[in-house]
């Protein structure tokens, strides 16, 4: 775990610090908006004393010796994050220095949000469905399972996404808002959550369990309807993993000898089903969750910028646009961790259900 | 078939049963004639893909989706089992006829204790096993005062409770499962699995494949069925395992008072537990009779070619081997499907299909050479 | 659907095989589909330079007309497009230039990356995968680790950092794709080469004195690979779609080039003034990524053994 | 033991390390095969016999060098093989091949009958040019009772009966002195089982090669085999010539197998004895005489003292304190 973080920071570091010359790859850092105290931080960051080269333009130049060679950048910046400095962000459209660890976790509190919905559709949708699907199989409830899993699978996610809010605008603008304060933009059905952010006390930074916490239930329902589209949109792809690998693997258990067994006992089909063979089809599925994980993170990225969602995958592409070091460093690394811990998670649960692993 | 006298348990007449593949169809079973006596124990034999699982899986209906039974019937004490609705036939496969199957390893659910694997039958219809599950637990309890000479408090409430409770048939949710689990502990007792408490909490793969095996015939024996059918139960383990195995079987047969059908490859396992034997060729049986008088006196070229094959721990003999192989039945052979193989085949056998005739009292054959 | 049984005899020799596996492949009308739809895309794919003039999308047709002026739908976006009609079958973009052509050339290019990538994807795992389940010990160790590193993060966030850093360029593009899809294929042809290494044949070749890249090479990979091959059937839609993405979010060289996420992309300002803009891009998108899911699947389905009796 | 074996092993170990926890420590031996000498003559059937488990098969594969033995010497012709790597392995190898269990997968299903035979041939350079590979492998699939038609088939268009052939036919192709038969028919029906012990036994006449056979079924290593160990958990525990070995039998466990081999002539049905629980874990070997905790002779001796090897008779050697006598216990 240890090392899969490290060489994440390290390839990450390489990769935005060490294909580009110096000057260009600190250029972001070299502008007049950063004051004294960004100054002092990116000194710090560089492994430089302030004094030895006192102007910004100097950090960049390679002649005066201000510019540490790479791995003393990197130990620079790793000494820094153990020490629980994340440095400021470069993210364009916020004044001056912002703590990167603050502008990552509030905005990670929205893509946490997304990417939970997603991920309980997934679950809801897609173990049910590849269950109907291997118990019909080759009759009419698998084939519509499975065109609507391959579907899934295959549909460009931006474009499902872009589809929904066409439909949706049309609607609306063909019935009349009705049960949604639409105001005819396209992201923010939700008016007030976005942009009012003090109205209700934060506890997570997630709107639905703020709103939840706070028992104001127009805004949650205000939010969770804002939460909808790109919930489904993001949870569309994993959907169809999800059902088709549950498929193929009830499809494989139903085959097994011991089915054979339990339904010559005398069972109920249900029982055989759902004892005998889920508990023995999930296992695959659970495996996978780390994947499934990894999926929803990623396809977070897209899904939030069709959406304009205030998550961290839509400043992804303006924190690698400006090299954003500190901020995609933390995203690449808690989005690593998140899924690290997922995977120790399935193996705590692997044992559970299978009584032959042990830990 | 001729009608027999003695009371028969399952009788099966002219079974056909077709596999649909992807390739083509598959003729497994070609006009099935069997019976099982009240009683007996019927070997049935034949080598690998000669039908005899199949045989088995059709009589409980428990073949698989793309298997079509053409023609036949399968009486259990009368009632046609392939006429049965599904419901009726769960019944019937819950309550009658019990199946073991060959691969303890494989036919035990992996994720599931053992305890649960035998106590889920009893809870899917507890009616049905309340009677024999209150005079289980009754006579333990005149065991335990007979042993110890008196009984606890506990006990004595215990044994009013469940003597009230025989009358009306019902039981408490909770009572109920305290006894359903004690009632399988002593199944698995009956079998002789050594600490059955312990047995029962555990998982497969924490057995033997010899204990495996006997967990499986206790959850046979739990609904102690009319006909027990054991399929090849004792290929994949070793002599001594099979050993024993074969001895419970043989004991527990006169206890629960059941039919057996023991299907297997082993001529050595017949000779040893079978009343009765039926060999089957490609899908038919092609010889039947009484295990003496089959080993004594075979009829059938298949049944002496197939006698003559097998190696023996007794003597040292040249083993002979029938010529070519098992056809593939997908395209069988046309009339008698041993034809090709026969020894003493003539002009009649590529062209009619034989039928099983009795040649004296009790030994049926199907070949030309004694009529067909 | 019952099928027709084949004849005796029928069944023999590698060519047999071959037309058996036919002779599935036409009772599946899913895979029939699938491979319908993934031969087109190839033929129109290679065929393109004869439709279009390859060099056509930097020609602007700025001779505008209008052709959608519904009230409901007017946004104040100007309305500068030729709607879908006889000139131009799908209509243009806000460049002039007939959608329906420069989807021609965009194919190729989105199968071209695809086919690159999955190819790279599979000769790297195949080398490396089949490599550590081989050897095992520490080598087998190290690949792990490494893979695990690039599976624990999206591979699209490597893949944006990568673009940005080292430029918009469809080769960046295909690399960086491939960074983040070359693991899969490492773990896949792992796991297949351990189970196969299992088997009682490659202890007989074992006994017969071969040595370990015969037996890999020769025997354990080859019997190993059609799972690879399925993945990799599957996998070109996955690639196309996680392209597109990545140019519908603007990491593209040049928002004029005819590449369907990009089309879509340059599409989805003027939504409601021109929706077949984004419609038949993704749409297209959809369906050829479906074409190779399809038959992957039936492929899959197809060389199942449970099914070859 | 006498010198001048074909094939003898002395002392020979084979652990197992199962590991786990962290930095997969050993944390426990699996003893496949616990000190095993025995000596094989040139040009006999050398018999192998236990239940499963009982590392018969672990004992086939450290022979044939499979798998690295712990510790002990294996020598071959008199040349000590057990520890040659690289080329001169490889030049044992042509000497010594093996037949497997269940020929459906011990042959490449991709791989023509032709190929398959032919590839021997290619590794050990016994063929100088593709005509002369091509008549030896006509050669090798008619002596194993197939035709040249055969040789461009696929390993599935066979039986099973024809596959062990074929699989046969490849062990031959380097010409071996040697053959390691593990559970060469198990896999086969009955009617097709004495046509492959027959070719095994034609075979060995005609070429003058050495088999070790092993088997779990008594039956067929009584026809097979004139000389034969009984293995149980890990050491023979019984070694004599058949016929004595299957008559008067010397050791408690013998004599158990033996007895609970059913016979297929109900005329002489017999009740099969059985012996009670089940074989100790290879991992956790009971102290003292292994076959203790099941036996029914055991003593305060048999659970201290581990119990040496005597040759009883002349060529027959029992691992037992007692020299019990069941010979009455015709069977």
């Amino acid at each position: 775990m240890v090392f899969v973080l490290f060489t994440l920071s390290l390839l990450i570091f390489y990769l935005t610090r060490g294909l580009l010359p110096p000057s260009t790859a600190l250029a972001p850092y070299i502008s007049p908006r950063i004051g004294d105290a960004g100054k002092l931080s990116l000194a710090r960051a560089l492994g430089v004393a302030t004094s030895t080269c006192p102007s910004f333009q100097d950090f960049a130049s390679e002649t005066n010796g201000c510019i540490v060679p790479l791995w003393g950048q990197y130990y620079g910046w790793l000494v820094n994050v153990l020490t629980g400095n994340w440095g400021f962000t470069l993210l364009p459209g916020i004044a001056g220095t912002a703590n990167t660890w603050d502008v990552f976790f509030s905005r990670f509190a929205f893509t946490a949000e997304l990417s939970i919905c997603a991920a309980i559709l997934t679950i809801i949708i897609g173990i049910p469905m590849g269950i109907v699907s291997a118990t019909h199989n080759n009759k009419l409830p698998d084939h519509v399972s499975r065109l609507v899993s391959l579907g899934g699978y295959s549909v460009p996610q931006f474009w499902f996404g872009a589809m929904l809010q066409f439909l949706f605008v049309l609607y609306v603008r063909v019935n009349g808002a009705g049960l949604f304060d639409a105001t005819g933009a396209l992201s923010t059905t939700c008016g007030i959550c976005f942009s009012n952010p003090g109205v209700i006390s934060s506890y997570s930074g997630m709107p639905i369990l703020d709103a939840l916490l706070s028992f104001n239930f127009p805004y949650f329902w205000d939010s969770l309807v804002a939460v909808a589209l790109p919930a489904i949109t993001l949870a569309i792809t994993s959907i169809g993993a999800l059902t088709r690998i549950v498929r193929s693997s009830m499809m494989d258990v139903l085959r097994q000898d011991y089915i054979l067994l339990a339904r010559s006992k005398g069972l109920k089909d249900r029982v055989v089903i759902y004892r005998h063979a889920l508990r023995n089809a999930i296992l695959p599925a659970v495996t996978v969750s780390g994947l499934l994980v990894a999926y929803l993170l990623g396809g977070a990225v897209i899904v939030e910028i069709v959406f304009s969602w205030p998550g961290v995958g839509n400043a992804s592409l303006a924190a690698a646009n400006v090299l954003d070091i500190n901020f995609l460093e933390l995203y690449v690394l808690v989005t690593a961790l998140i899924i690290v811990v997922t995977n120790l998670v399935v193996d705590v649960l692997y044992s559970i259900i299978d009584p032959r692993i042990r830990l | 078939m001729g009608k027999v006298a003695t009371e028969t348990v399952l009788d099966v007449n002219n079974l056909k049963v077709i596999f649909h593949t992807y390739a083509g169809d598959v003729k497994a079973l070609d006009g099935v004639e069997l019976s099982v006596r009240k009683g007996e124990v019927l070997g049935l034999v034949g080598e690998s893909g000669c039908g005899k699982s199949v045989t088995a899986l059709a009589v409980v209906g428990l073949l698989p989706p793309n298997a079509e039974i053409v023609s036949g019937e399968a009486l259990l004490d009368g009632t046609n089992l392939l006429a049965m609705g599904k419901d009726e036939l769960r019944l019937a496969r819950l309550r009658d006829v019990a199946i073991v199957f060959q691969d303890p390893m494989t036919y035990l659910n992996p994720v599931l204790s053992v305890g649960l694997q035998i106590t889920e039958i009893i809870a899917s219809q507890p009616d049905l096993f309340i009677p024999e599950m209150i005079k289980n637990r009754l006579e333990e309890i005149s065991a335990i005062e007979k042993s110890n000479g008196g009984l606890t408090r506990e006990l004595q409430v215990e044994r009013e409770k469940l003597q009230a409770a025989s009358d009306t048939n019902r039981l408490g949710n909770d009572e109920q499962k305290r006894l359903t689990q004690l009632y399988a502990i002593s199944i698995l007792k009956s079998v002789r699995l050594p600490e059955p408490e312990k047995v029962f909490k555990m998982y497969p793969f924490e057995l033997s494949g010899g204990m495996r095996q006997r967990a499986m015939i206790a959850m046979a024996l739990v609904r102690r069925p009319k006909l027990l059918l054991a399929d090849e139960i004792t290929t994949a383990l070793d002599v001594t395992v099979q050993a024993q195995a074969l001895q419970l079987l043989q004991q527990l047969k006169e206890v629960i008072d059941t039919s057996v059908l023991l299907i297997t490859h082993d001529l050595a396992v017949v000779a040893e537990v079978c009343d009765r034997v039926a060999v089957m060729y490609a899908g038919n049986v092609v010889e039947v009779a009484d295990v003496t008088e089959l080993y004594r006196n075979p009829l059938h070229p298949y049944t002496q070619g197939l006698l003559a094959s097998v190696p023996r721990v007794d003597v040292v003999a040249e083993q002979k081997s029938i010529q070519g192989s098992v056809p593939d039945l997908m395209f069988p052979p046309s009339g008698c499907r041993f034809h090709p193989r026969c020894p003493k085949v003539f002009e009649k056998c590529p062209n009619a299909k034989p039928t099983l005739i009795e040649v004296s009292p009790g030994h049926l054959v199907s070949c030309f050479l004694f009529g067909g | 659907m019952r099928p027709k049984p084949l004849e005796a005899g029928e069944l023999y020799g590698r060519r047999a095989d071959l037309k058996y596996s036919l002779h599935l492949l036409k009772l599946n009308p899913v895979v029939l589909v699938g491979f319908i739809i993934s031969i087109a895309a190839l033929l129109i794919a290679l065929i393109s330079p004869l439709l279009v003039n390859p060099s056509s999308w930097h020609l602007q047709n700025l001779d505008l007309r209008l052709c959608w002026n519904n009230p409901a739908f007017n946004w104040g976006i100007g309305n500068v497009f030729d709607c879908p009609g006889k000139i131009y079958p799908l209509g243009t973009d806000q460049y002039g230039r007939s959608l329906s052509e420069m989807m021609i050339l965009a194919i190729p290019i989105d199968l071209q990356i695809a086919l690159e990538v999955v190819l790279s994807a599979v000769v790297i795992g195949v080398f490396f995968g089949s490599i550590a389940a081989y050897v095992g010990g520490i080598l087998d160790e190290l690949i792990l680790r490494i893979t695990d590193v690039f599976l624990a993060v999206p591979g699209i966030l490597l893949a944006i950092v990568m673009i940005v850093v080292m430029g918009r360029s469809l080769f960046v593009l295909t690399l960086a794709v491939l960074i983040t899809w070359w693991p899969f294929y490492v773990r896949l042809v792992r796991s297949q080469v351990l189970g196969e290494k299992e088997k009682p044949y490659v202890e007989r070749l074992r006994a017969m004195g071969a040595g370990g890249p015969r037996i890999l090479f020769e025997h354990v990979v080859p019997n190993s690979i059609y799972p690879i091959l399925i993945q990799a059937t599957l996998d070109i839609g996955s690639v196309i779609l996680t392209v597109s993405a990545l140019t519908f979010i603007g990491l593209t060289p040049s928002p004029l080039l005819p590449e369907l996420g990009n089309l879509a992309n340059q599409g989805i300002q003027y939504f409601f003034t021109a929706p077949w803009l984004i419609l038949f891009p993704g749409l297209t998108i959809l369906v050829i990524s479906l074409g190779f899911n399809l038959l992957g699947d039936g492929i899959r389905d197809i060389f199942d053994p449970r099914l070859r009796r | 033991m006498e010198e001048g074996y074909f094939l003898q092993t002395v002392d020979l170990f084979k652990y197992f390390p199962i590991r786990g926890g962290m930095l997969s420590r050993t944390k426990a031996y699996v003893k496949a095969v616990d000190g095993v000498s025995l000596g094989v003559r040139r040009g006999e059937t050398f018999g192998l016999v236990g239940e499963s488990g009982c590392g018969k098969t672990t004992l086939g594969r450290t022979i044939m060098r499979l798998t690295d033995s712990s510790k002990g010497s294996i020598s071959l012709e008199g040349e000590e093989i057990s520890r040659v790597k690289g080329r001169n392995l490889k030049m044992v190898r042509r000497r010594m091949q093996m037949v497997f269990q269940d020929p459906y997968a011990s042959l490449d299903p991709r791989q023509s009958v032709r190929s398959a035979l032919v590839e021997p041939m290619k590794i050990h350079h016994t063929a100088s040019s593709k005509s002369e590979m091509n008549r030896d492998a006509e050669e090798l699939i008619e002596k194993v009772g197939l035709n040249p038609d055969h040789l461009a088939r696929f390993p599935h268009e066979f039986s099973g009966g024809q596959r062990q052939r074929i699989a046969v036919a490849i062990a031959l192709a380097v010409k071996p002195t040697f053959i390691v038969l593990d559970e060469p028919t198990s896999s086969l029906d009955v009617s097709v089982q004495a046509q492959i012990l027959k070719l095994l036994k034609d075979i060995q006449s005609d070429m003058g090669l050495t088999y070790v056979f092993i088997s779990h079924n008594l039956a067929v290593i009584r026809q097979m085999c004139p000389r034969t160990a009984v293995m149980y958990l890990g050491r023979i525990v019984e070694l004599a010539d058949t016929q004595r070995l299957f008559a008067n039998p010397k050791h408690p466990y013998t004599r158990a197998l033996l007895s609970s081999v059913p016979i297929p002539d109900p005329a002489k049905r017999k009740g099969l004895a059985t012996l009670q629980g089940d074989v100790p874990s290879p991992v956790a070997i009971p102290a003292g005489c292994r076959f203790r905790p099941r036996c029914s002779y055991a003593t305060d001796t048999c659970a201290k003292v581990h119990p040496p090897m005597v040759e009883v008779e002349k060529n027959h050697w029992v691992e037992c304190h007692y020299n019990l006598d069941f010979a009455v216990s015709k069977i």
